[in-house]
């Protein structure tokens, strides 16, 4: 049934006519769980890239450590031709990258772990750390004049989205409080953020980390009457109509799309000609911020999936 | 014996013929089973029992303990199938696929088991399932003044006075509670009455009701159903009595063709009884006669 | 001593019992102590929470949690469970927006199908659930898992992304707005229509528990579902129209939802499932089915909003919030318990 | 009449003294409730009662529905604690907090509503919280083969034959199962042993079964104490006949006081039943004898 | 025709059954059959499935969820559930790896303490379930909040991050991790020693459930709560005793995981608590309580494993992941259920 048509698209790119992979098989492996509308870009520009190298891609992410070594152990047993990886958790990913590494598996590092990567043997690493863009955040937000921040975390516990938050702590240089809502419960993060602002009116700036709850948040301070400036990660159409209009200041974008593109890419010239670029130094996607200055060309691509 | 498709087995294996048991009269019975059979993965419960309802007749269905009297019950009454034999209401196949098929027929039943939704009020009990209705349209609604009405005037006249109709069933003595289930089956049988074990839980004042309501129902033309262990309530109403033994039949007789005592006897070991009174009372005869 | 029996007049087996703890006994007000008690932890230590603009507030979330929650609640009372509730929300919600922003459809038309859709997935989870005796927690688990892989994987084969925008554009969407997911005025703040929607769901939920037959039967195969079948309650039909009530309620807020906010992630409404049944049973409802009632679902939906709003109004460490919600709501049902403990006695 | 702390209430009270009954010498009571009463919520099921059971002694509790009887015999079984008056255990007053404490203390019980969980099997369910032990320390394993074959033989020494002691009890028939709650009381109760209308599901044969461990358990020196409403049950084998009604306690009688007409017609219009059975089959008189 | 009375001998209400009919009535053999059935499926269609690598890959997840699926097993068939399990086997493991690497504890000596901890939380769940006798599912799911924040809030108090590492370098490690999170060689694959402890806990569980007192007792409370306090079970003790072994496999499965990663997050486990429900249910046992299997519940943690990789195995789309693992859920259920269904006859 369903099952077997969509498995047959996935061959179907991988058997498509093949000019340059020559029919080799990647396994991308984030710490996302599907869905997510950031690593959903990600996925996008493996695919792409895939679809334009001849390579198969496969993309699996689960945000529990233990269940992502677990993928990258699958993958190890399937002898995939090169495996591109999220570190969220370097130390609970070691053992199965080593595996990885000691199969002669080629692995390249993205988004964070850049600092491990090459303790584990990878052969690169692309994009930078979820800090680094949070720093950047932070100091926007501070160019803008905010002196409190309210950062909401949509998953609590989650590493990445606690790395943002520490960031842009970093980077505002203190007065950083957090919120915790729920993702799956837009009006309830509404009220939440609402209510956060409303019993305290000192908080004069809103950092979101999903593009969802970045409209939410938007509300919420028009509901509260709030004077917050309102920054965000990653975009959405709708982000970019609020930036258009004013609501929301920048969205934080890390480019991700290349963090899916490049490494297929890298992969796919080490394959054929053991290439390894900039000598093993991370290769940096980012930080890029869409402002109302060039909102209008990203939303377009905003709506289709690659930014 | 093979029941499937036979014609009336009943009639030339038990001891008192189809057509000779007191109100029979030719009309066609509004229950009949032929040769019926129940089997529970491999507990066979019953074993081709063949047997007619008459209206205006009281069929005793006798029998020892897990002797198949209730799953026969149960066939008649439509909660199971019969695996084997033929079931037929008014002379024709019925083929229920549940109970509610039975009643809608006219057929109600006082289970043994399957009795009263424990948390469920009294009144909500007792009108389960034909619940009396007011207005019209999307504004039909219980109506839920008549019900507690009804369910404390039926109960008030089996003897049972209840506290508060609102009281859920689960709470209720095992007397008060069984006594819910027969008002309602008594209540609601229009052409058949069904009763399993009624009086089991119920004190002499409330059985003597019920065995009138049995009278009562079979005077006014019902066929009705009745299962006891007692021979005290069996012989005075009842017309036929079924006699099963270990899932089988052991035969049919009209009251015509027993005594009491032959009954009491037919009831595994009656006299026994009257023998153990006496066994266990000898040391100290009772002072007063 | 010579025996007597009993006489006519008043019945000697019945104990005074005073009103107040006659009415403590039914199972919403239990709860509605426990929202007091949380309302007035909250309204004591915060003034905004008291404010008409905080009540507005923390009544918002209240209201779409509130009408799952009593669907939910009559769904538990007849016995089953339904995990695919939440999910179904946030695939109403992607079914309007999709036709109404992809294909062109008119908003309402858009809802209509998203309905019909909805109501599908409720018959379909029902007749598995009577047909096939498994239990409805592992078939509506089932759906749950599939629904979650059908939004993300239609919305992405047909939009290319996981997030659809743009309703705002929509044929008809301010009308709609305005019905489902507007604001009205009281006193100074700007409350959400959805909350008369609750009221609504909620006063007619309890009109057909409390006196219509479809509500006796719910209660009955949800007490005993052999013995309701035995006494011609039609049980296979009550279940399969309990869970397309459900699927019914998932639209309406995932409608609401949708129209509120103009756009939908494939993976909305995802966690909800258990919010539902979690504010049902704080309203009294028994997992095990046959006991419960609406008004309490709807109590429970609101001890579970102000608990969960309130901890934010106070202002109280985000990497604690988790604690303090859950204190709260043990808490909350233990004030329940006391209370109905204190006015009555289960048999035991 | 005030219950709690005066002295032996009953004695001045019931008809019959307390030392005047057959069987008391004077010892010690195994059981004496003083006032005892009952009330669940608003509901008033018990009220002040008294009364004793000696060893040696069967004492019936009788009346109509809902008249407290099990209410009684949940607070002896120390499943209620009893709302206002006393309770003693062989003199002592008894705190019991749960039946455990009264199994320990050697009370069995078999419960008209409290009877068997469904789903387990008929051994699992007759040696429940009693399970026979073999092996030692972190070994101790429950004992299967014996169990099933203690089981196996108390059954049918009950004349209850059944197919399969793995079959869960679920699915037994209704007397089936109340044999299976009665074998497991006589087998387990030590010095007292509370049957509640234990027989009111058996066949006429298992019902005398049980009539004579009654009687077996009385020249044992147990004290037993027997619901019924059968009032053939009841006299056979009782020494003190309680009478309850509505809650309330209407005397106690000792077996030299009444006469088996008496006590019918104690037991609310037994004679009428008598009336009642010419009423029923006017009709039609029977045939023969 | 003569009235017959049955003769002595062979019982005549007994039909024959053949030996197949008659295993395939126990709960864990329709388990089986569903496992079969997934086996089947996924090693038909990949070659690295059915290998001895992809056999060790796929028994890895199973052997965690394994452990925790008996353990809530026993729970359920004693009439309660356990919302907090998931969360504490992050609690446990955060205690060991925060005690180990910050405070300088040796690993066993931090292990010993988590696993107080633990048991104190187990018991405090029974405690008040039985006390309040609140459902248990309202008290663990207090429990289940209270824990997450306790795990964020004193993680970030502690060492400043959600997440923290470095179990490598503590005293003892190497041993530990030999025991409970090595791997053992067989047929040329790397199996984790996690296996073997899933194999003992099923055994052990087993072994209590159907041959000692305390086995009794669960089926008895979970069947009938009061009945079986009526005859003295005591029930109280029971269910406390249960909470505190599922705690306990929860500890198990922490110090597997904190010794394998040498790193814990404060969310981990989350989410995990109804995968264990799932898999027990998968593998017959009842909602309800009162009947069930550890077997069962351990085959049942096999076909989630075995569904959840073996989708990966055969690289279908992973946005339509949650679809397919819906969809083979279902079918396992049904496919078991249809087996029951032929080998027995239930009472309706
Ligand atoms: N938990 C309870 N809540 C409310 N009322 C109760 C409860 N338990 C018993 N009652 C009431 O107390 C009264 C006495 O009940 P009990 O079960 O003791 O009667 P009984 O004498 O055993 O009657 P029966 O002969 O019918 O078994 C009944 O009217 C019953 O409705
Ligand atoms: N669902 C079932 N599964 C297995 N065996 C069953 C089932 N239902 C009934 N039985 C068996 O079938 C036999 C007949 O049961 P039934 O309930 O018809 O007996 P009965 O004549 O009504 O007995 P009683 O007088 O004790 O009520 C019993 O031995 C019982 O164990
Ligand atoms: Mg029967
Ligand atoms: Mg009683």
């Amino acid at each position: 049934e369903g099952g077997q048509q969509t498995a047959g698209a996935t061959t179907g790119a991988a058997t498509a006519p093949a000019p340059a992979g020559g029919g080799a098989n990647f396994a991308v492996i984030t710490h996302a769980a599907a869905g997510d509308a950031f690593w959903d870009v990600v996925k996008n520009g493996a695919e792409a890239a895939g679809k334009r190298y001849g390579v198969s891609v496969s993309y699996q992410g689960d945000g529990d450590p233990a269940r992502q070594s677990q993928l990258i152990d699958q993958a190890v047993s399937q002898r995939v031709d090169g495996i591109v990886v999220s570190m969220a958790n370097p130390d609970a990913l070691k053992e199965s990258v080593a595996k990885a590494v000691t199969a002669k598996i080629p692995v390249i590092t993205i988004n964070s772990g850049g600092d491990r990567s090459k303790e584990f043997g990878a052969i690169t690493h692309v994009g930078q750390s979820e800090d680094v863009a949070g720093r950047g955040a932070g100091e926007q937000l501070k160019a803008a004049g905010v002196r409190k921040l309210l950062c909401v975390i949509h998953e609590a516990g989650n590493v990445g989205l606690d790395q943002r938050c520490n960031g842009a702590t970093e980077g505002l240089g203190g007065g950083v409080e957090r919120l915790q809502v729920d993702v799956g419960n837009l009006a309830d993060a509404t009220s939440k953020i609402t209510a956060r602002l409303q019993s305290d009116t000192s908080i004069d700036g809103v950092l979101t980390l999903n593009p969802a709850v970045a409209v939410a948040a938007r509300d919420a301070i028009a509901d509260a009457g709030s004077k917050a400036r309102l920054g965000t990660f990653d975009l959405s159409g709708d982000v970019v109509s609020a930036i258009q209009n004013d609501e929301i200041l920048f969205a934080v974008d890390q480019q991700q799309y290349l963090q899916g593109w490049l490494p297929v890419t890298f992969l796919t010239l080490y394959k054929q000609n053991l290439n390894t670029v900039g000598g093993g130094l991370p290769v940096n996607t980012g930080p890029g911020f869409v402002t109302k200055d060039n909102a209008e060309q990203v939303a377009r691509l905003a709506e289709s999936g690659t930014r | 014996m093979t029941g499937t498709g036979e014609p009336p087995a009943g009639a030339d294996r038990t001891p008192s013929g189809a057509g000779a048991g007191p109100g029979a009269d030719g009309a066609v019975p509004l229950l009949e089973t032929r040769g019926c059979g129940k089997t529970f993965g491999g507990v066979i419960a019953l074993r081709d029992v063949s047997t007619r309802v008459r209206a205006g007749e009281v069929t005793c269905v006798l029998g020892d303990n897990g002797a198949g009297k209730s799953t026969l019950i149960k066939i008649l009454a439509g909660v199971h199938p019969p695996d084997s034999g033929e079931y037929l209401v008014d002379g024709a196949p019925a083929a229920f696929t549940s109970p509610r098929d039975a009643l809608d027929r006219g057929i109600a039943t006082v289970y043994q088991d399957l009795a009263m939704i424990p948390l469920m009020s009294v009144w909500r009990n007792f009108f389960l399932g034909s619940e009396p209705s007011r207005g019209w349209g999307p504004f039909r609604r219980f109506d839920v003044a008549e019900a507690r009405r009804t369910v404390r005037r039926e109960l008030r006249s089996m003897g049972i006075d209840i506290r508060d109709v609102d009281q859920p069933v689960g709470t209720l003595s095992g007397g008060e509670r069984q006594s819910v289930a027969i008002a309602r089956a008594v209540y609601f049988g229009a052409r058949v009455l069904i009763l399993d074990e009624p009086t089991s839980a119920l004190g002499v004042k409330q059985a003597g009701v019920v065995l009138r309501y049995i009278a009562q129902a079979r005077d006014r033309g019902l066929g009705v159903v009745f299962i006891t262990h007692n021979p005290h309530h069996a012989y005075p109403v009842g017309d036929r009595f079924l006699l099963l033994n270990r899932g089988g039949s052991m035969g049919e007789y009209g009251k015509a063709e027993v005594t009491r005592q032959e009954l009491i006897s037919l009831m595994a070991g009656g006299a026994e009884l009257e023998q153990l009174a006496h066994e266990l009372s000898r040391e100290e005869p009772p002072v007063k006669p | 001593m010579t025996v007597k029996t009993a006489g006519p007049g008043a019945d000697e087996r019945l104990a005074s019992t005073g009103l107040a703890r006659r009415l403590l006994i039914r199972p919403e007000l239990g709860a509605v102590v426990g929202a007091v008690v949380v309302f007035a932890f909250f309204a004591g230590q915060s003034e905004t929470f008291r404010s008409v603009d905080g009540v507005a507030n923390w009544l918002d979330p209240a209201s779409t949690l509130g009408i799952m929650a009593v669907a939910i609640a009559l769904l538990m009372i007849g016995g089953e469970f339904d995990l695919s509730a939440g999910v179904l929300t946030g695939t109403t919600g992607l079914i309007t927006v999709i036709l109404a922003t992809r294909y062109g459809f008119s908003i309402w038309t858009a809802m209509l199908v998203a309905l019909a859709v909805a109501l599908l997935v409720g018959f379909l989870n029902g007749l598995i659930v009577v047909r096939t005796t498994l239990p409805s927690f592992i078939v509506t688990l089932g759906t749950f898992l599939m629904l979650q892989g059908i939004n993300l994987g239609v919305t992405k084969a047909l939009t290319g992304t996981v997030q659809v925008s743009g309703l705002r554009r929509a044929e008809g969407y301010e009308q709609a707005r305005a019905v489902l997911a507007g604001t009205f005025s009281l006193g100074g703040a700007d409350f959400r229509v959805a909350i008369l929607w609750w009221l609504g769901v909620t006063a007619l939920a309890t009109w057909v528990l409390m006196r219509t037959r479809p509500g006796n039967w719910i209660f009955a195969v949800g007490g005993d579902d052999r013995a309701a079948r035995a006494v011609g309650v039609p049980a296979e039909r009550t279940k399969i129209a309990l869970f397309m009530t459900t699927a019914g309620a998932a639209w309406l807020v995932g409608s609401i939802l949708a129209l509120r906010f103009t756009s939908v992630q494939a993976n909305a409404g995802l966690g909800q499932e258990f919010v539902y049944i979690i504010a049902a049973v704080i309203g009294g409802c028994l997992l095990t089915g046959g006991y419960g009632s609406a008004i309490g679902a709807a109590v429970g939906a609101l001890i579970f909003g102000m608990a969960d709003k309130g901890i934010v109004f106070l202002g109280w460490d985000a990497d604690w919030f988790r604690f303090f919600l859950g204190a709260m709501l043990l808490l909350a049902t233990l004030a329940n318990r006391l209370v109905r403990r204190y006015a009555e006695e289960v048999r035991h």
